[in-house]
């Protein structure tokens, strides 16, 4: 673990390492909705990365702005959504964040600042700069942050908006989470160079960090939010990280293109929810039943929503023509 | 009432609205001191600063993406796209986000911007300087999109475009910036998806969009000395078209003829006419007829160029043809 | 016949002009020992090795570009696109770069390229994996479109892309990849702008694209049940259109209903119902019908999803209102 | 002057002197017809700049490929087009390059490689490595040069290309031709960071060099393309240049964006025509009677193919749907 300085408030620690199990569980549950056929489409699990999402999103508070991608269910736990609205717009129902009409790929929480994921690779890189853009034009000290892969950085579109926010100072964090894999390719093949390399060219202050340690990620994003508050911004963050999970739900036989061995390496010695447990334990913040109580509400909680969403209704049929336009309720009446 | 040139319409729209709602703000390519290229903005930094009319890099993806961003967040961008065939640059921006966001959210969120840029040729700018693309954003649930035919529309549908909550997409004709038009001194608003019969007819009609409109009132006039009386429709957005317009001038005359200057194929004179045929079938004395731009990439030399988009005396003709009933019996 | 799945045929196709042709090669996102996400292209790389079946970056520009670049220079690119939605990103390279290339040079250079994608709701992919885009690429002067229907489709169309010497794009319907249909082993290829009557009928023309073509038959079924028949035509590809096949098939019946899986409005089923409405409109007992898909982003929920396509129930009844008479007195 | 080691043979200088020429005279005639209303539509003028394309494409063989961009006539004259075929093709005539159908911005010379120019910046990032793969994929050892501006920079397709051309190392070089503005904006406005470092990150060797030396340049794409041809590449070069004119022929009232100064400065101390002709005098390679018959040769050439063009015809209204495809003569009979 990272010697990063101890808050003297134990409750931080305990709620981060609650949103990671939280992020977790949810997974464990999409992934059991999918394999017992109960969840339409496909699904891309957070899995393994827990300490990326809540670390950053530890640092933000609800007025900052996020933007997520088609692997996005972490960053909305992190950001404070809550299961069930989240479980009920995986099922596609009405009660879900998106009234079911966005599904996992889009899930959105415009409550807590969440712009919603995206199913376009690097489709927000933009829209997370605009949010950084709106702040600073409204006078307001919000951050936005910016969360893709490193499969998305072969996305023109990132270089951009690298530059307009680097020469426009926007309070832009772009967070990119490298977890070694774009689908089903290595990322040394799909990156040439250096990808902090890339953003220090525009004369971005670049940072690459365990993404594995819950800690050393929260203190670097407290830092460079706390920064980029104050117009010393935008910032980039390599965060190196691993995926437990296919690519998506269905990515079974992946042998090809990654080992079974460093799955389990990643899993059994690098994983952020373990490490940081032993990490409350060793310190004393946290007992090993805390914990336990801990893993075990979460669980429960999760099931409830699962439960609930299952019985939630769907949207109504005349649903389809709205929300098309703003000013329009059915759009084809 | 004064006359005062498209180009001064829009930067009227701008700057009132700009007055008006201190979250409306410009971005774009040479916005600022250039006032861009066709000089359409002159002045209006000076007024509000380099906060609100932003020069931006060459990266119209880019700054689609951060309108985008910013229209999600509280403000209202007009983003400036120097030609309409650098649409093409911010498709995804635009369709796959801007588009689709307040849909996909539930209704949650909001992207109040408009896309301003252009159309038309005969500028010899060549094949990607001259292309009318309005039919693909059309196409796009969730977008907008206004075509302003006059000085008065243009503002008009300007500063109702940024007042709507919906991603707009408005294309001036290029070759009309200092085409003069009458324009109140007081405040007005056009609302979108309402037509506007230019010039009223019995005999035939001519719906015609932006740039087309001048070119049939011409071939109005051409008809009006052979006796031949045309009414000449302008939709002024084709989304939301204004469909009752159009089919009751279509009932009223019996024949019609669309005229826009996007390329002919698979464009927009192909969802009018169907729409006039369906629902007007029983009315028509002959099929709709549709004009539009020849299905080619636009071609530099003034020889070839010309030949390529809808002419007065081509619409006449045709006009001519379908009134006489020659028409009729080639179908 | 062997019956063999979609993705057999299109790998095959492309397996055997690659053989044919060594300046023939893929390249796209996973292409190579994942074969894509699809496993269309599963084998292609142990055969031609990665130097042929290239895996690119997630770069939709840019390797569009790079493809327009290797087509104008003496080789043969098949682009992947993972999902049609994608097409957004590369609209600039291929329609202001391949589309025009060949006619801004004054016919000296050349892009031989073909852009694989695909089209098709249902899946429950949302918004930006469900669309059917083709009506935009079908605008633009330049680009040849084609819409494999089957199996048979699909293999015959690629195979006749690839040869051909300008930039194609073919949209496969990405919910048929494991649909069997008859595929000759003996080599075939289907030439473009040659529409398949794929039932022959005498009550109603059922025009269909792509999905809908099964979509049709389906309908076509019903109405054989309650003594309607109807005709089933699949254009196969829309730029060339075999107009003449449409419209003798419109002369004969009287009655034509277009179905496409792309947004109705501003699509195509506005372009080939004008064409027929303005060429057989004195052999028209009805107005053309279109039937497109709504005009709303693609919703998530199966709830909402499955309105937004038309089935072939819906087909059916339609053509029974046309049939009857109903539609010609609502028009 | 720079000091590369002068050729033994002072054929190529000349050769060199002569393109400069005939690019600045080219562009003096093009702005004449401008001037006096005898060119449709308008044009970007290569003037100062003639030291690029010539130190480059001196470099290159016809088998070489280049991209070029809407202030394109300078890449086309030094990658050996006539004179003749350029006017006619400004001039939308039959006899032009295109047959008129491309004019001044798309002009294109297959026969000695030239893919054209674009008007869409940052347009032939792509292509330019696209022509490049072809070279590797068919094995042969042709290179592509891709020239773009400043502003082109801003451009994300660039990122995706160099990304794929380092990747799969690439024979492409991309020639960035820094003249210090974008329209009428300033580079350091639109440029964030360092434009070499950009390519750099990706682990591309870049470059930066006097754009106005001839010699330099030419002495450097000479190092670069001979590397490329071995399978050393992709590289980058920056060229720090100037555009004498405005943006366009139309872009006269320019002070608001840059001082007469700095361009008389530009004009009087470091035009790449002047400061070659002057070493070529003292390093005793040409007479000062030598250089002024190329140059009165360079004149009557342009002003004969000037006065060909005014006469030659315009296409037959017929041509206006040919070449829409290669397999259909007439699209719309
Ligand atoms: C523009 C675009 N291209 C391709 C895809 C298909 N796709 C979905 S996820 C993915 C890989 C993304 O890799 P990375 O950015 O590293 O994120 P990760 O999945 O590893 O979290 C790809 C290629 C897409 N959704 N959007
Ligand atoms: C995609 C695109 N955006 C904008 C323009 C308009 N435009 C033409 S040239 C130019 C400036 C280009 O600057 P730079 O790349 O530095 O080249 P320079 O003109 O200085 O040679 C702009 C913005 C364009 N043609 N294409
Ligand atoms: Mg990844
Ligand atoms: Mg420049």
């Amino acid at each position: 673990m990272s010697p990063a300085k101890k808050k003297t408030n134990t409750e931080d620690y305990l709620r981060m390492y609650r949103q990671m199990v939280r992020i977790r569980s949810f997974e464990d549950n999409a992934n059991q909705l999918y394999l017992s056929a109960k969840m339409p489409g496909l699904t891309h699990m957070y899995s393994g990365e827990e300490a990326v999402a809540v670390g950053i999103c530890e640092a933000l508070t609800d007025n900052d702005r996020i933007t997520s991608t088609h692997r996005g269910h972490g960053h909305c736990v992190a950001k404070g959504a809550e299961f069930k609205e989240m479980f009920c717009e995986l099922l596609g129902k009405e009660e879900g964040y998106c009234r079911g009409k966005g599904g996992s790929m889009h899930i959105a929480d415009q409550s807590h600042g969440n712009l919603g994921a995206n199913a376009i690779v690097g489709g927000s890189m933009g829209i997370a700069t605009g949010a950084a853009l709106t702040s600073k034009y409204l006078g307001r000290d919000d951050v936005a942050v910016c969360f893709f892969g490193d499969g998305a950085t072969a996305q023109g579109l990132m270089y951009e908006a690298m530059n307009m926010a680097a020469l426009w100072k926007l309070p832009v964090i772009y967070a990119c989470e490298n977890n070694g894999y774009s689908e089903y390719t290595k990322t040394e093949e799909i990156a040439a160079g250096s990808i902090i390399a890339r953003a220090q060219a525009f004369g971005i202050e670049a940072h690459q960090v365990d993404g594995q340690d819950v800690l050393a990620v929260n203190a670097l994003a407290q830092r460079l939010v706390d920064r980029a508050r104050k117009g010393e911004g935008p910032f980039f963050i390599e965060l190196m990280t691993y995926r437990y999970h296919g690519h998506h739900v269905g990515d079974i036989n992946r042998e090809y293109y990654r080992s079974k061995e460093e799955e389990r390496d990643w899993k059994e010695n690098r994983d952020p929810i373990i490490r940081f447990r032993s990490w409350l334990v060793e310190e004393g913040l946290a007992s090993e039943a805390e914990i336990e109580a801990i893993n075990a509400e979460v669980k429960k909680d999760a099931a409830e929503a699962v439960e609930y969403a299952l019985n939630a209704k769907y949207p109504d049929p005349s649903e389809v023509d709205m929300h098309v336009f703003t000013d329009v309720k059915h759009a084809l009446a | 009432m004064r006359n005062i040139t498209l180009s001064q319409a829009v930067n009227e729209a701008l700057a009132e609205e700009m007055r008006r709602d201190e979250t409306v703000f410009i971005l774009g390519e040479d916005v600022a001191e250039a006032g861009t290229p066709f000089k359409v903005l002159s002045g209006l930094v000076e007024e509000f600063g380099t906060d609100r009319v932003i020069d931006t890099p060459i990266s119209e993806p880019g700054f689609m993406g951060i309108a985008v961003g910013a229209a999600m967040t509280g403000t209202r961008p007009v983003v400036d796209l120097m030609f309409g065939d650098f649409i093409f640059l911010i498709m995804d921006q635009l369709c796959n986000q801007a588009a689709k966001t307040h849909y996909m959210s539930g209704g949650k969120l909001n992207v109040p911007l408009v896309v301003r840029t252009n159309l038309g040729a005969t500028r010899r700018s060549a094949a990607q300087h001259s292309q009318s693309l309005h039919a693909l954003v059309a196409h796009i649930p969730g977008l907008k999109v206004a075509l302003p035919s006059s000085a008065y529309e243009a503002k008009g549908l300007m500063k109702t475009a940024i007042r709507d909550n919906n991603p707009v997409v408005i294309f001036e004709d290029k070759l009309m910036y200092n085409d003069k038009a009458p324009v109140p001194e007081e405040e007005y608003l056009i609302p979108f998806g309402v037509a506007n019969i230019k010039r009223e007819g019995s005999d035939i009609t001519l719906i015609a969009t932006s740039s087309m409109v001048q070119v049939c009132e011409a071939a109005a006039d051409i008809l009006a000395a052979e006796g031949i009386s045309a009414e000449v429709i302008d939709p002024r957005t084709i989304v939301p078209l204004d469909e009752e317009a159009l089919l009751k001038s279509a009932r009223k005359t019996s024949r019609v003829i669309v005229v826009d200057e996007g390329h002919q194929s698979y464009g927009i004179t192909g969802e009018i006419a169907s729409r006039i045929n369906e629902k007007a079938f029983y009315h028509l004395d002959a099929p709709v007829l549709r004009m539009g731009a020849m299905d080619v990439p636009v071609p530099f030399t003034p020889a070839l160029e010309d030949l390529t988009v809808p002419t007065a005396d081509a619409v006449a003709a045709n006009a001519r043809k379908l009134v006489s009933g020659e028409m009729i019996h080639a179908a």
